[in-house]
């Protein structure tokens, strides 16, 4: 029997495989190196990170899928993994810093962040319903262990157990949205299925189905509501920096799965975008109001980045919802200023600790501006950022999202996200009140926070106002990205 | 003469049994194990739709069919995979919270409240 | 479905069913004089000999004891799943043997019965590795539904055990299939005819060396997988009196002494089938060819038979951690290993 | 007639098996009930044609991860009954749940394709769905997603070796922590 072997193009998937070498890399760092500090393992995974994004960064794209069409080289790909490899390098350094304190926290830490990473640039070059299926499990199942790295806490297994229920029951609905877009094109190549339903643009009760499913799977991973509710206690149970990468790189890739599903032109359920637009629109509403009314109440940090996260979800839909080419513009903009700002507002939460006390609530950062002005006023252009104050890369991508909205004339759409806008101000406003206005509470002095750990906020401070001044750094790539697409 | 839209309703059953058993059962392996329900009645109707393509005209099974028969059958395979990969990882977490609570019950992880 | 042709399978196959199912009972029953016998032997003893000449129907007499024991169920076990554990051992060890082929084509009064063999599955390798699987929850339930610490300790571990060599098994095998292609267990023994340098064992790429190694973590995981000495943890009497069985006893307590002993004999028949040649003669000439290949596959599994009785006799029982050590640090690397051998051997035979 | 004497025992064995794994109170019944949902799901690969996925589903779900999911129930000593949860949100969890299965009934009857009647079900060759035809295009055309099942694997390993494992006592990473 004749067995043809597709072309096996190894090099185009390189960053991949160097991230995965990295991952088994640190594993044995830490296996033959016996160092205290775990700085072998962050150096590492340092190098590894950065050697995989410059050479995404090298990669030629192109849209023709590879390996017999399972996945796509394409700019989009190529932008997304590098977000995502800066991403990881971030969370990597501020995790750093709380392997550090926590001693307790495993060392094979940063090898499944490493993981994630993978699954995240699989889902982003995927052409087709099954790597982009496994891409969304191997990045779930190292959050799933990441969010129960903290073994001292109570807290941490918890939330560990509550996002694998939660993760795991996602997937069912996931495959099984899966299962009927199958049965109804007989296949899960992407670009087949947005040829033949381009053919005949009629959505069968099967196919309506399918887009359903697969919508609640997904909404789930990136928390639109109403499927957010375990998003708040994961994001407060976790360890911070597992927090961080799972509000950050999830929450992006699951957007990047929607994306791929549902918007790119010509090779997905774009053609039939007048049956699932009222279903997004829907979720993006809710959230947006859910988001921004829960963290108005919480008094926990990290709870109400929660909820922030939740709400940002929800912007982020409604630019997708318009389905437009400024929208996906715009989302691709913000997912990397709330990556940076995101990382930052975890990493400051990571170093404003007080000996023996993590900081947890909002009034544990009181007093943070006169101990360590610096990391005061990082958080506050992470704050600032996050509510849209102008100057800053929030501002300009959320101006890019109402734009997207009103664009595609969803107007009352594109209100209510100004209006929570507006309301949000409160809350992030309050974290810098705290940190500048009150006394700090006891005696306790704040830590000193490692250079790993400071370096990333520098880099997370200055990319913000970097991309609020110059947008146009980033945006001319993106702009080629949906060109391209 | 058992057509298509047999299978499709026992997974639809199934399905919905999985589903009716994470939101009914507190016991976290129960939930698990609904979960896994879940899986094999999508899988079940993959499989069928394999058998029954809807657009087909009964005719003798060409190249074509090969090729969305391997598609389906592999992501069949996948979801086996991924779920048998989903089952160690969880199975992990309940045995660490049991660890810390003496309870597999979810109800009782309640540390997390605001 | 016409008559003629019901009647040309399913008769066939039934009547067959039959013969194996009665013949494989009464081997069964044989088979514990045999290890009585021959434990004697190898412990300078002599072994049963009051009943019947020889102690030749000291079978019938255990059998008889079994049966009219009392039956009891504890009151703390868990009735429905403590009767359902001895069936499962039982079916799932019998239905492994409907796939074992254990002789060559023949015709009886003019129809063609096919292999002595009841089903020729063209997964037939498949098939056997699923039923033996699920053996696993007739020895675990029964420790588990017991309510006894004993039992469900032994229930656990071999559940431990089954899982950990059952990959060992399952990869110990791969070879095969590389070499020869099919996963039908008739097609398997049909490929290894004509002289013994031609069965698996020897005749995989690269020399022996697979076909070898392979066989050697095949026997070994068939200890583990059948709780045979020196892997009999489940059930260690000094330890664990007797593990999952403790609780049961007469007719229960039969079914879980048979069910072993029919799966000795299974994964004899496995190796025997795979490695060895199945029917096929040692040597492709004149005496030995007259021979039936029925009593050639029986003599090389009584040989595997054998074996087992005699590793019994002389290994004495692994330590738990040592067992999984063992099962993970050593066999199954060695068969990973083995698979990449036998791999690169089939390619630089131009077989692929 | 074969088919749907196989379909019937089958379909109706998974049904009463997955109400058991829902209904049970002991966690043990509820797995040996999962057990016999795959096994009739097995089944009923078998029916499809799909015997390779069916033997696959018997060797890794039931053969393996039942098993362990069996193991664990047996180890954590939960086999005591416990009484299932009718509260106000779960009633309402049912409720829509009832509602999507109905709308789902609905829709299988509305759809054109096969309110229409049942597709065809045009015959197939023997090697329809065997382990060779399976398996030479899990190695071509899929092999990016049979090595990234791997890398997935190897990271579950990971993930469930590090939660499981106990604690270590008195660990010495970073003296004065």
């Amino acid at each position: 029997m004749q067995i043809q072997v597709p072309e096996i193009s190894l090099w185009q998937v390189l960053p991949e495989l160097i991230v995965l070498a990295t991952a088994v890399g640190v594993l044995a760092s830490d296996l033959f190196v016996k160092s205290v500090q775990r700085v072998n393992v962050t150096l590492t995974a340092t190098l590894g990170l950065l050697i995989a994004f410059f050479t995404a960064r090298s990669l030629e794209a192109s849209a023709t899928p590879i390996f017999a069409g399972m996945v796509v080289r394409d700019s989009l790909s190529i932008l997304l993994d590098q977000i995502f490899l800066a991403g990881a390098m971030l969370v990597t350094w501020i995790g750093h810093e709380y392997a550090r304190r926590n001693p307790r926290q495993f060392p094979e830490f940063t090898a499944l962040v490493l993981f994630a990473t993978i699954g995240m640039m699989v889902i982003a070059m995927s052409a087709d319903l099954i790597p982009l299926f496994v891409g969304i499990e191997l990045l779930s199942l190292p959050l799933f262990v990441l969010a129960g790295s903290d073994k001292d806490r109570l807290a941490s297994g918890e939330a560990s157990l509550k996002y694998f229920l939660l993760g795991a029951f996602s997937t069912g609905f996931l495959v099984y949205g899966i299962a009927f877009i199958f049965g109804v094109t007989r296949t899960t190549n992407l670009t087949v299925i947005g040829q033949s339903l381009a053919a005949h643009a009629e959505a069968t009760p099967l196919l309506v189905l399918g887009f359903a499913l697969l919508l609640v799977g997904l909404g789930f991973k990136i928390s639109l509501a109403p499927f957010h509710m375990w998003a708040p206690d994961v994001y407060q149970g976790a360890p911070t920096p597992a927090t961080a990468w799972i509000a950050t790189g999830s929450k992006i890739a699951g957007f990047v799965a929607l994306m791929r599903v549902f918007t790119l032109p010509d090779v997905s359920f774009a053609a039939l975008s007048d049956y699932w637009t009222p279903g997004i629109w829907w979720l993006a509403l809710i959230t947006m109001i859910i988001g921004n009314a829960g963290a108005l109440m919480q008094s926990d940090l990290k709870r109400m980045l929660a909820y922030s996260s939740i709400a940002h979800g929800g912007y982020l839909a409604m630019a997708f919802t318009s389905g437009t080419r400024i929208g996906a513009e715009a989302t691709l903009f913000y997912m990397a200023a709330y990556l940076l700002m995101t990382v930052g507002a975890f990493g400051v939460a990571i170093a404003a600790s007080r000996s023996g006390q993590e900081c947890e609530k909002i009034a544990d950062l009181s007093g943070l501006a006169r101990q360590r002005p610096w990391l005061a006023f990082a958080m506050s252009i992470f704050m600032l950022s996050l509510a849209g104050m102008p100057g800053t890369a929030g501002f300009v991508g959320k101006l890019w999202l109402f734009g997207a909205a009103v664009q595609a004339q969803y107007y009352s759409l594109a209100l209510i996200g100004v209006l929570t806008t507006l309301l949000s101000f409160y809350y992030y406003l309050r974290v810098i009140v705290y940190m500048y206005v009150h006394e700090p509470d006891d005696r306790l002095l704040f830590n000193r926070y490692s250079f790993s750990n400071g370096l990333a906020l520098t880099v997370c401070a200055v990319g913000l106002v970097g991309l609020g001044v110059f947008p146009n750094l980033l945006w001319s790539t993106i702009r080629l990205c949906t060109g391209a697409v | 003469m058992i057509g298509l839209y047999h299978f499709l309703i026992l997974s639809g059953v199934l399905f919905s049994l999985g589903v009716l058993g994470v939101l009914l059962r507190r016991n976290a392996l129960v939930v698990l194990m609904a979960v896994e329900l879940m899986l094999n009645a999508a899988n079940l109707a993959v499989v069928a739709f394999v058998r029954y393509p809807m657009f087909g005209d009964g005719g003798i099974v060409n190249a074509q069919d090969y090729a969305a028969m391997t598609n389906g059958m592999t992501l069949v395979f996948l979801v086996m995979t991924v779920a048998a990969a989903e089952v160690g990882v969880g199975l992990a977490i309940v045995i660490n919270l049991y660890r810390q609570k003496k309870s597999v019950n979810i109800e009782e992880a309640n540390a997390l409240k605001g | 479905m016409t008559d003629s042709h019901l009647f040309n399978v399913l008769v066939p196959s039934l009547l067959k069913m039959v013969v194996i199912f009665h013949v494989l009972l009464g081997v069964v029953a044989y088979l514990v004089l045999v290890e009585r016998k021959l434990l004697g032997r190898f412990q300078q003893r002599v072994g049963p000999t009051r009943v019947g000449p020889w102690g030749l129907l000291q079978p019938i007499a255990d059998g008889l004891k079994l049966f009219l024991k009392e039956d009891i169920i504890p009151t703390k076990a868990d009735r429905v799943l403590f009767i359902a554990a001895p069936l499962i051992s039982m079916i799932t060890a019998l239905l492994a043997m409907a796939v074992i082929p254990f002789g060559p084509r023949f015709e009886l009064f003019g129809i063609d019965f096919g292999y002595l063999q009841i089903a020729d599955v063209n997964v037939g390798l498949l098939y056997i590795f699923g039923i033996t699987s699920l053996g696993v929850y007739g020895i675990f339930l029964a420790g588990w539904s017991s309510g006894n610490k004993y039992s469900l300790i032994g229930g656990l571990r071999s559940s431990a055990q089954m899982i950990s060599y059952e990959l060992t098994l399952g990869l110990s095998v791969i070879v095969i299939l590389m070499a020869c292609g099919s996963l039908r267990m008739s097609q398997i023994a049909e490929s290894q005819g004509d002289g013994f340098w031609n069965w698996w064992i020897f005749s995989t790429q690269w020399y022996f060396i697979p076909g070898l190694i392979g066989f050697f973590l095949y026997l070994i995981s068939a200890f583990a997988e059948t709780n045979r000495l020196p892997f009999d943890l489940p059930e260690a009497e000094t330890e664990l009196v007797s593990g999952y069985n403790t609780e049961y006893s007469s007719m229960k307590f039969a079914m879980f002494f048979m069910a072993e002993y029919v799966n000795i004999i299974t994964v004899c028949s496995i190796a025997t089938t795979l490695f060895l040649g199945a029917w096929h003669s040692p040597l492709p000439f004149a005496p030995f060819t007259s021979v039936p290949g029925v009593i050639w596959f029986l003599a090389k599994v009584f040989s595997l038979v054998f074996v087992f009785i005699w590793i019994r006799a002389t290994l004495p029982r692994f330590r738990y951690d040592q067992l999984m050590h063992f099962g993970w640090k050593v066999l199954l690397p060695l068969a990973l290993v083995n698979i990449l051998l036998a791999a690169a051997g089939l390619i630089a035979a131009g077989s692929f | 007639m074969v088919g749907a004497f196989f379909f019937w025992i089958f379909a109706f064995t998974a049904f009463f098996a997955g109400v058991g794994v829902v209904a049970s109170r002991n966690p043990m019944h509820s797995a040996i009930s999962l057990v016999a949902v795959l096994i009739s799901i097995a089944g009923l690969f078998l029916a499809l044609h799909a015997e390779f996925l069916a033997w696959i589903l018997v060797i890794v779900y039931t053969g393996a991860v039942m098993v362990l999911i069996v193991f664990v129930i047996s180890l954590l000593n939960l086999d005591k009954d416990e009484p299932i949860d009718y509260t106000a949100a779960r009633r309402w969890g049912m409720a829509a749940l009832t509602m999507f299965i109905a709308a789902f009934l609905v829709y299988l009857y509305a759809d054109p394709l096969i309110g229409a009647g049942h597709p065809a079900k045009p015959p197939v060759p023997d090697d329809w769905g065997s382990v060779q035809t399976v398996a030479i295009d899990l190695f071509t055309r899929y092999m990016i997603v049979v090595q990234l099942a791997g890398v997935l694997l190897t990271a579950a390993v990971i993930g469930a070796v590090v939660v499981a494992r106990k604690p270590e006592q008195n660990e010495e990473r970073e003296p004065g922590a």
